[in-house]
């Protein structure tokens, strides 16, 4: 039961109960729904970012698995201050290191929900800008 | 039948499981307590013998080899289909057979459908239906600007309100097209009781037969369905496979969707015409070894005894809707309270552990179920929920299985709870 | 390479034939002399172990289940779809999944043709195509009033009279539908030729694969075509399984045909949305034993190596062009003169005897070939011809099948000179 | 080779090289085309039948395998004199009398063309009159 217990350890279940960053901006650069729809998970990423890129400020709801839901608290705790270039080169090694564990493929869909749906808002944001 | 049951008469699931070698492997080095047999079954031992038997033997093109490998084959895939037919309490000359239950599906609604359907007409269908038996309906009904209507289901239980029915017929809906059993709910509609409504108003019963054939009895003819599908792979065949029983003046009066070879009569440069029968909708090279292997599952299941799989079924969901309160107090269960109102399965939600959550913590016991929205979106929605866990059962499914899953279900709340 | 060739380093077709158990049975008493691998190739052992341990332990619904068993499915499903790509030339990524060719071919027709043909535009095949490669082309034509148009065959051979080309392409056409190898010619199209040509005017490419690719190299990206389809169970798969290459650009832009479940984004009542990608065409629950077997095929024909094969079978049906006019003196050989312009097959009629009772005398020392239609009449009715004899080789033909196919002509020629 | 030779024996042969009753009538009651599209076989049955339903005279024509056209011309040698409801009720076992041998499932169809379309002539005749 150690990978569970891994998983599901102290530190990622309190992400869970209690997310940082949750709720929404004042006047967000961008705001983007991210879905999974093969499990329902949702989670609303919103940034503020200046005019050299960078991420000045972040917020970010949601609803579904603990794994999506805290895996996209940790995420928002590490973007104030990292450039928007630096965000889009993310990908699973960056999240296993956010959670300290190897998700597996069964649930990495949830685990990365954060992180696209980050990279998904910046997308858009430079498409506006 | 006593290979397979206790003395009493009763499956004993211990003895069927020796025809099922994939429940004594251990995936990732934890024991398999296999729970999402409504996903796909698994295959008994039987099945893969005759597919391989089939293919080391007998392989041939169907319905076209002037010699004696293509006649074996020939006789061999025709002999399924009549088995399978037999098994389903339908004549063998009205069974289309197709490669799922989402192909028989869509060839009702794009053959009778928009033969069938124009301006302002009304299809009915439940809130509950599997995407196959719903997107489908949702294109044609746009194509031809026909109108779909929807079966409610309870907000809380999403149990189906089959008598909200009376009134929707006054609408005359042209077909009602319904899950016999639901993949999420386990849920059994009342065919005998609705199909004569239904008909009274003109209407057609289209049944989406996926979960049924397989954990209860179903003669077909018996129903009232006008159409009936199902797939291979939920009864113990391979994942290709399935059909459609429809009467044969409405199959008479459908155009094929699909068209090539082997279904057609003469065809010119510029036009064609096509067969007759069941063999209009089989376009293509017949999947002779699939079949085989489908009527080995149906052989086996009456082996079984389609009667006793489902009081064992029975049995066991009465367990799961029992003991699953104990275990993880705060679950909404969905469905009928009652597990005879069942089949085969039990889907439940909890706002301490999410589903996905769930499934995994569950798959360290070797407890296989599933989490999502079954691919019944609009149910879960009308239901407030984004995801469900399912457990669903099958002859093989024993209490140790059930053990594992709730002694999985108490971890989660342990872990959850924290 | 060297369990299935000779020292030099060709295919050696009694080593070979090691690996097809069926080859060895009697069916109705008589040794096998399979020549009809066109019609369904055998399948060699290592496709019917894969099955066999695919069921007996990796076996679970792909895509789905978050559990140990459901990744393992998914995994070796989507390996298999990779497999598969590799040995075509594509990305996986663009390669998608059906049951069979007649599927794939129907929704180039019914999904781009629809997209993208209106009144007046000009779909050009040949008069030789496979039924699944022209009726579908039939049917979307007339449904939105284009025009069907066709490269001519020449009256005596029947081969396809590429050199109309230039001249139809004066019309140009929105797409040409072509087969890579003639089911009935055994010529091969010269695509590396006419995809620029075709490409020129503006038109896309799209081929019909089936007899190509399990009897000679195929790269398919090389070929020049924008579709290519192709059929498991002539690769030595399952009869289900085949797919579909398309570019991506044309992927994205094509309505799913069919819909229902795992081909879904997000789904209510009224409207759904699709899925990206090859998923958007894959509706309902993955043949993941099927593509395994698929996968296992490409691999073994890998194995013997792809030139090899092609090598072997044009050695046999050099001495099929050889031998055939002494053994049956009036048969008249459609397509190419010369082997090395064939891929796997050669046809014949004699007004001597009839394709049907050929095929009948040959069956009574064992030899299985195809005499029929098959599946290309209007290709018949061109050369007036309302049947013909087909032989097909593959990697497993011996010099002793083809010994057993001249007596067996010579028997033919003896009864009906009586 | 008993089972071929017997298929292909000097009789049927026969009825092949020289088929009885072929061409055509003057002014059939009924005349109707026989078609087995998978094989290309064509057999066309022109039968007079007299008022009482008893068949008078008969014809045919058509192209194909030896068995097709062997069927064909040894059932136009029973038709004359016999009642048009007798004929509905035939099957394989008369024809299999007829040639004198069972022909196997793989070219019955062939076999029995002669007598399937003589039964759709009678069927046509009957909806005429
Ligand atoms: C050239 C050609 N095209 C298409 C097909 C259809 O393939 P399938 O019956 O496997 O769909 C075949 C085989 O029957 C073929 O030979
Ligand atoms: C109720 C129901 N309908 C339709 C389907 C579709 O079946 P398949 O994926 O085999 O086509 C399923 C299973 O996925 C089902 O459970």
């Amino acid at each position: 039961m150690g990978g569970v217990d891994d998983l599901y350890r102290e530190q990622i279940l309190e992400h869970h109960r209690a997310p940082h960053n949750f709720g929404a901006l004042e006047q967000p650069s961008v705001s983007i729904d991210g879905r999974n729809p093969s499990c329902g998970d949702l989670v609303t990423m919103q940034l503020k970012l200046d005019d050299a890129g960078v991420i000045t400020d972040v917020a970010f709801s949601g609803r579904g698995c603990a794994i999506s839901q805290a895996s996209a608290s940790l995420l928002t705790d590490e973007l104030r201050g990292k450039r928007a270039d630096e965000i889009t080169e993310l990908g699973t090694p960056y999240v296993t290191e956010l959670l300290g564990i190897e998700v597996g493929p069964a649930r990495i869909h949830c685990a990365l929900l954060g992180l696209e749906t980050t990279q998904k808002a910046i997308a858009t944001w430079r498409n506006k800008s | 039948m006593t290979a397979w049951h206790t003395p009493a008469g009763q499956l004993d699931p211990a003895k069927v499981r020796a025809a099922y070698p994939i429940l004594a492997t251990k995936p990732g080095g934890r024991p398999l307590h296999y729970l999402d047999s409504a996903a796909t079954a698994q295959r008994p031992k039987p099945v893969i013998d005759a597919v391989s038997e089939f293919l080391l033997t007998g392989n041939a093109n169907p319905h076209r080899g002037a010699y004696t490998l293509g006649s074996m084959a020939t006789d061999a895939y025709e002999a399924a289909r009549t088995r399978t037919a037999t098994f389903l309490g339908v004549p063998a000359t009205e069974l289309v057979m197709l490669g799922s239950a989402t192909e028989a599906l869509n060839l009702v609604a794009r053959s009778w459908g928009k033969g069938n359907l124009s301006r302002g007409d009304v299809v009915l269908v439940t809130e509950a239906e599997h995407h196959a038996n719903l997107i489908p309906w949702q294109q044609v009904t746009r194509e031809v600007d026909a109108d779909l209507e929807f079966i409610p289901v309870d907000d809380v239980t999403g149990e189906i309100l089959w008598d909200r029915l009376d009134g929707l017929l006054k609408l005359r809906p042209k077909i009602v097209a319904i899950g016999h059993v639901s993949n999420v709910l386990g849920s059994i509609a009342p065919l005998a009781q609705i199909a004569p409504q239904i008909h009274s108003v003109g209407g057609l019963l289209a049944v989406d037969g996926c979960q049924a054939v397989a954990n209860m009895p179903v003669n077909i003819l018996g129903t009232g369905a006008d159409f009936y599908a199902f797939s291979a792979h939920k009864m113990g065949g391979l994942f290709s496979g399935g059909g459609l029983w429809a009467r044969a003046n409405l199959l008479e009066a459908m155009a094929p969707i699909e068209t090539g070879g082997d279904m057609i009569r003469e065809v010119r440069l510029r036009d064609a015409t096509f067969a007759e029968g069941t063999q209009r909708f089989e376009a293509g090279t017949p999947d002779a070894s699939g079949t085989v292997a489908l009527a080995a599952a149906c052989e086996f299941l009456d082996e079984l005894g389609r009667q006793q799989i489902h009081d064992h079924e029975v049995r066991m969901l009465e367990r799961v809707l029992r003991e699953l309160p104990e275990a993880l107090p705060d679950a909404r269960i969905l469905g009928p309270k009652n597990a005879k109102d069942r089949a085969g399965l039990v889907s439940f939600s909890s706002d301490l552990v999410h589903a996905h959550d769930l499934a995994t913590i569950l798959d360290r016991r070797g407890v296989a179920i599933r989490a999502g929205h079954h691919c019944a979106m609009p149910l879960h929605e009308q239901l407030e929920l984004s995801a469900t866990a399912r457990v669903s059962v099958a002859p093989y499914t024993t209490d140790e299985d059930l053990d594992a899953l709730f002694e999985g279900l108490r971890d989660a709340r342990k872990i959850f709870e924290r």
